[in-house]
């Protein structure tokens, strides 16, 4: 069993939030029950709604205030939200001119924000959607609608929130949100399990000595497992699938984002290490890096590793990643 | 038998809790491992919702049950919550509140299709790969005039078959669709728990009423 | 041995650094070898070194920027930064109206930086000194000039930073971060062990249920090695022991900011838990948090833990705390 | 000798990295850990610096090594960097190259009081407590007219020992102090990096001249 500061597993979820609107007071609040709302509602704007299980965190809550997303609708560990509290976020994030579903693409994810949708529009609200669909790991090219979503989950919520913030309309955002998802690709590398509370055991087993490249981030099995190698060589494989995913999709190098992203245990030296090591992989490679982002951005609790990200970007794309938000997670 | 439905489900409330780090542990193999906690959570979220019932009639407490599984979240909270309301849809059709293996079989039938939509087809190693067996037995003993306890004990026998199947099975949907063969060889969870909720059930109403 | 994402151990620290000033180079510079500097150094003002060993990441590198530091002086990981180093920072951090050295109390710190502060008089350049001491679990009340400086740095770096940006002169400068240091108390709990790159093994071990409350940041011993407990329960003895020594100091119950900072490997999940916990704790003491902070701020690589900072908090301070930052760590 | 004095420092650096885990796993019990690391690129800055230096008379070999020692930083880098210095500003007072007993003693006199004045008494646990029994045997030595070699023999066993006797001590300064009691039975990771440097120099210089 791996060591909590956490009290009973199964109040771990609404005692987190508890602290979460104490500290960030200023920007968020408790809008409904599991659903973190900006402590000042904005509008009229579309409204953006992201979401998913906990133990991502920042994501999802981190990603709520001026700039990013209006509401964040938050399930147990691991699990997406229930209808209900998408529902919830829905109402929380919506000012009239329709709300966006955004979220990782996984099959709790989508039902039960599916089912809110429908809800929604029973009540007048128009909601859409977009699924994040960023790690190239899980599932081949030509299969992007399969797969999930990593830590290109916050440049697309940072896009779109981004456009909401300025006015766009709901499929102008939602233009744009896929556009985001289309230009992302990510990889992760796990080094040690995290543990779901009350589980009674870590998610997966690793050797001593093993790494597994492309895991998901709920322990999802990914592409290779194997020895643990030196970072940079590491970074060569992870580096590696993505522009193989770039070509397969025929995307030629230009202007990206970079995004090291720590899993929840690994130190921000080695993040660091990795973001120099893919740097230097992606220029050698034609690529120019022109934003970079080092730190934890959607987690796996206290699992250990990282996922790079990159982010094609012109000047669309680049002024929404610029402009100004003030979330927990992201102040630009 | 609605106040024995309520105790029924009590009872596969605290099998489910009992159960959740084995849950979890078949999760683990081929998912995220947090089966058995959503499970947990299903189950206080139900016993929350069956408190707050006032009556006990059938439709009612399977309404319940949904809106207690559906707060859960997760894919499986969705699932079931989708199957229950179908059942309890069902139910609403009846005309009697009498249970008889016709109505159990039509209502099984029907959260069986109503969950099988969801983008899992028979074989990739779901709930559905013991929710269908379940639903083919009870239509097979409705055709067959079963009395009550023989089809009960077909059902248990039935989900806990499809369940055990499903570790011959590799998992093509949900989160543990890239595990592929790495999943061969371990019961799918969901199936699992579906197996240990149907036998709950079935046991209780099996027990001989006693004295409250 | 642990797991780490870095390839010889021997060269973490500068492949860090390279990584750090190519990710943050709208804010950051090399200075000089194993110096952080402004991308756009600021004067004529006081300047701010502050620094230490590596491992504490964002500490000390993440203070750097527009309203904090000026410079960051980069020793080998848990080693102070040697004095040729520290003059270096010193002489990065300088504009002509003296500069001030903040740093945790070790001895190794306060070896190099003495000597480079001696060294730099003979340049011309003023320096003075604050050594910071928020560790209550450190040393006993009565002997605040052994404690060691733990996460409490970040605070004494804001106000200090704030008042030298401002353009207050080196004594106001003293004077502050004199006060800010004086006003902060911290203690840590360890709940798994980090490795130094290159050492072998980890710091120390804690059995499978065991934690230690007062942990320093490098693994030194703390009050208390206990059984795993509920969050509340160790938040109870970490704040338990905060209290007591503001007792002794006579410091009544009044405003405060609260800082719960993770050590490394422990997630938000439980830093949210842990801050809810002291927030409740403190409160029900009397006190009122007015400025909350939830993240890694002075880590110890990848240790499992947390720490609990308060800083006593006037109109002074709160003035500091809340002016404008823009380092990689803190965005205000 | 200050050919030999060259080449008995990279011994003492190639020993002391050899020793790197070792020297870690003493300072992990009664201080941060690194004490090994740290030693190893101090023996790597040593190198370079030497490497560097274009002459070999020994007060200049002695101020690189300090640069070198210096550059590792912590806590020991100062401290050995302050402590070479002594050394080489006592050098730069020697009238003749030559190497006396006298001188070394004299030397390594310098060293121990430099060191000593930062903020650590004997029997603290430290590395003065293995330097300064080394200075009091090598003034012995001086005083008692040995030769060179039984003086070197002597300065060996006396830091040695010095070394080995802190494992009764608690330690009371550095990053160890509130050990306390739980540093009690382990030696004191500088006071053992001392003696392994010790043990290096003396093992060098004692060995027969070969041909280069
Ligand atoms: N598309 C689907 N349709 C029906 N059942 C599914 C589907 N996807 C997954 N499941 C079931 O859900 C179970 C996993 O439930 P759970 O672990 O609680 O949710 P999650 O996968 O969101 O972590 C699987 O074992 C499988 O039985
Ligand atoms: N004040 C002091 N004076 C002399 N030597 C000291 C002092 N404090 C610590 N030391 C020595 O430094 C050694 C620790 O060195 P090292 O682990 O490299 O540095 P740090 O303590 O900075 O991690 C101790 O074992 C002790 O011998
Ligand atoms: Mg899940
Ligand atoms: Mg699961
Ligand atoms: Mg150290
Ligand atoms: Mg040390």
């Amino acid at each position: 069993m791996l060591k909590k500061l956490i009290n009973d597993p199964f109040d771990a979820v609404d005692e987190m939030l508890e602290g979460y609107v104490d500290a960030h007071a200023g920007i968020v609040r408790l809008a409904a029950p599991r659903v973190i709302g900006r402590a000042v509602p904005a509008g009229p704007k579309v409204g953006l709604v992201v979401g998913g299980g906990s133990g991502h965190e920042p994501a999802f809550l981190g990603y709520v205030g001026p700039g990013v997303a209006d509401a964040a609708a938050i399930g147990n560990v691991f699990a997406a939200p229930g209808a209900d509290i998408c529902l919830d976020a829905i109402r929380a994030a919506s000012s009239g001119r329709g709300v966006l579903l955004a979220y990782g693409n996984y099959a709790g994810d989508v039902l039960n924000f599916d089912l809110a949708s429908e809800l929604a529009a029973a009540e007048g609200i128009t909601c859409r959607t977009i699924r994040i669909t960023d790690d190239v790991a899980s599932a081949p090219p030509g299969h992007g609608e399969l797969r999930r979503g990593i830590a290109g989950l916050s440049f697309v919520f940072k896009v779109a929130g981004a456009a909401a913030e300025r006015g766009d309309d709901l499929d102008e955002v939602v233009r744009l949100a896929e556009r985001a998802n289309a230009a992302c690709a990510s990889i992760g590398v796990a080094l040690a399990a995290c543990e779901v509370p009350g589980a009674g055991r870590p998610t997966f087993e690793l050797g001593a000595d093993e790494l597994e490249v492309g895991m998901g981030i709920h322990g999802e099995p990914g592409l290779q497992r194997g020895k643990l190698e030196p970072a940079d060589a590491v970074v060569e494989r992870m580096v590696g699938a993505i522009l193989v995913d770039q070509e397969a999709r025929r995307v030629a190098p230009g202007e990206i984002a970079l995004l090291v992203n720590g899993l929840g245990a690994t130190a921000y030296l080695d993040l660091y290490i990795v973001y120099r090591a893919a740097r230097r992989r992606l220029e050698a490679a034609g690529w120019t890096v022109s934003r970079s982002f080092v730190g934890e951005y959607v987690t796996s609790l206290e699992m250990a590793g990282a996922s790079i990200t990159i982010m094609s970007l012109d000047d669309e794309l680049l002024a929404l990643l610029d402009a100004p938000a003030r979330t927990a997670r992201l102040s630009i | 038998m609605s106040r024995t439905l309520r105790d029924a489900i009590l009872a596969a409330c605290a099998d489910l809790e009992a159960a959740r780090e084995a849950l979890c542990l078949l999760d683990a193999t081929s998912g995220d491992g947090d089966h058995g906690v959503t499970m947990a959570i299903a189950a206080r979220g139900v016993r929350a919702k069956l408190a707050q019932l006032p009556a006990d009639e059938p439709e009612g407490v399977v309404r319940a049950a949904a809106l207690g599984m559906a707060g859960a979240g997760g894919t499986i909270g969705a699932v079931y919550a989708r199957g229950l309301l179908a059942v309890a849809a069902r139910l609403h059709e009846a005309e009697s509140e009498m249970p008889t293996v016709a109505l159990l079989a039509s209502a099984v039938y029907r959260a069986a299709i109503a969950t099988g939509g969801l983008g899992a087809q028979p074989g990739d190693k779901t709930i559905l790969d013991a929710l269908q067996p379940l639903a083919a037995a009870l239509a097979d003993a409705a055709a067959a005039n079963l009395s009550m306890p023989e089809t009960l004990a077909r059902a248990d026998a039935a989900a806990r078959q499809g369940a055990d199947a499903t570790a011959d099975m590799v998992a093509r949907v949900g989160r543990s669709a890239r595990f592929a063969e790495r999943s061969r060889g371990t019961i799918d969870p969901g199936a699992a728990s579906l197996a240990i909720i149907v036998h709950a059930l079935v046991t209780s109403a099996l027990r001989p009423a006693g004295p409250d």
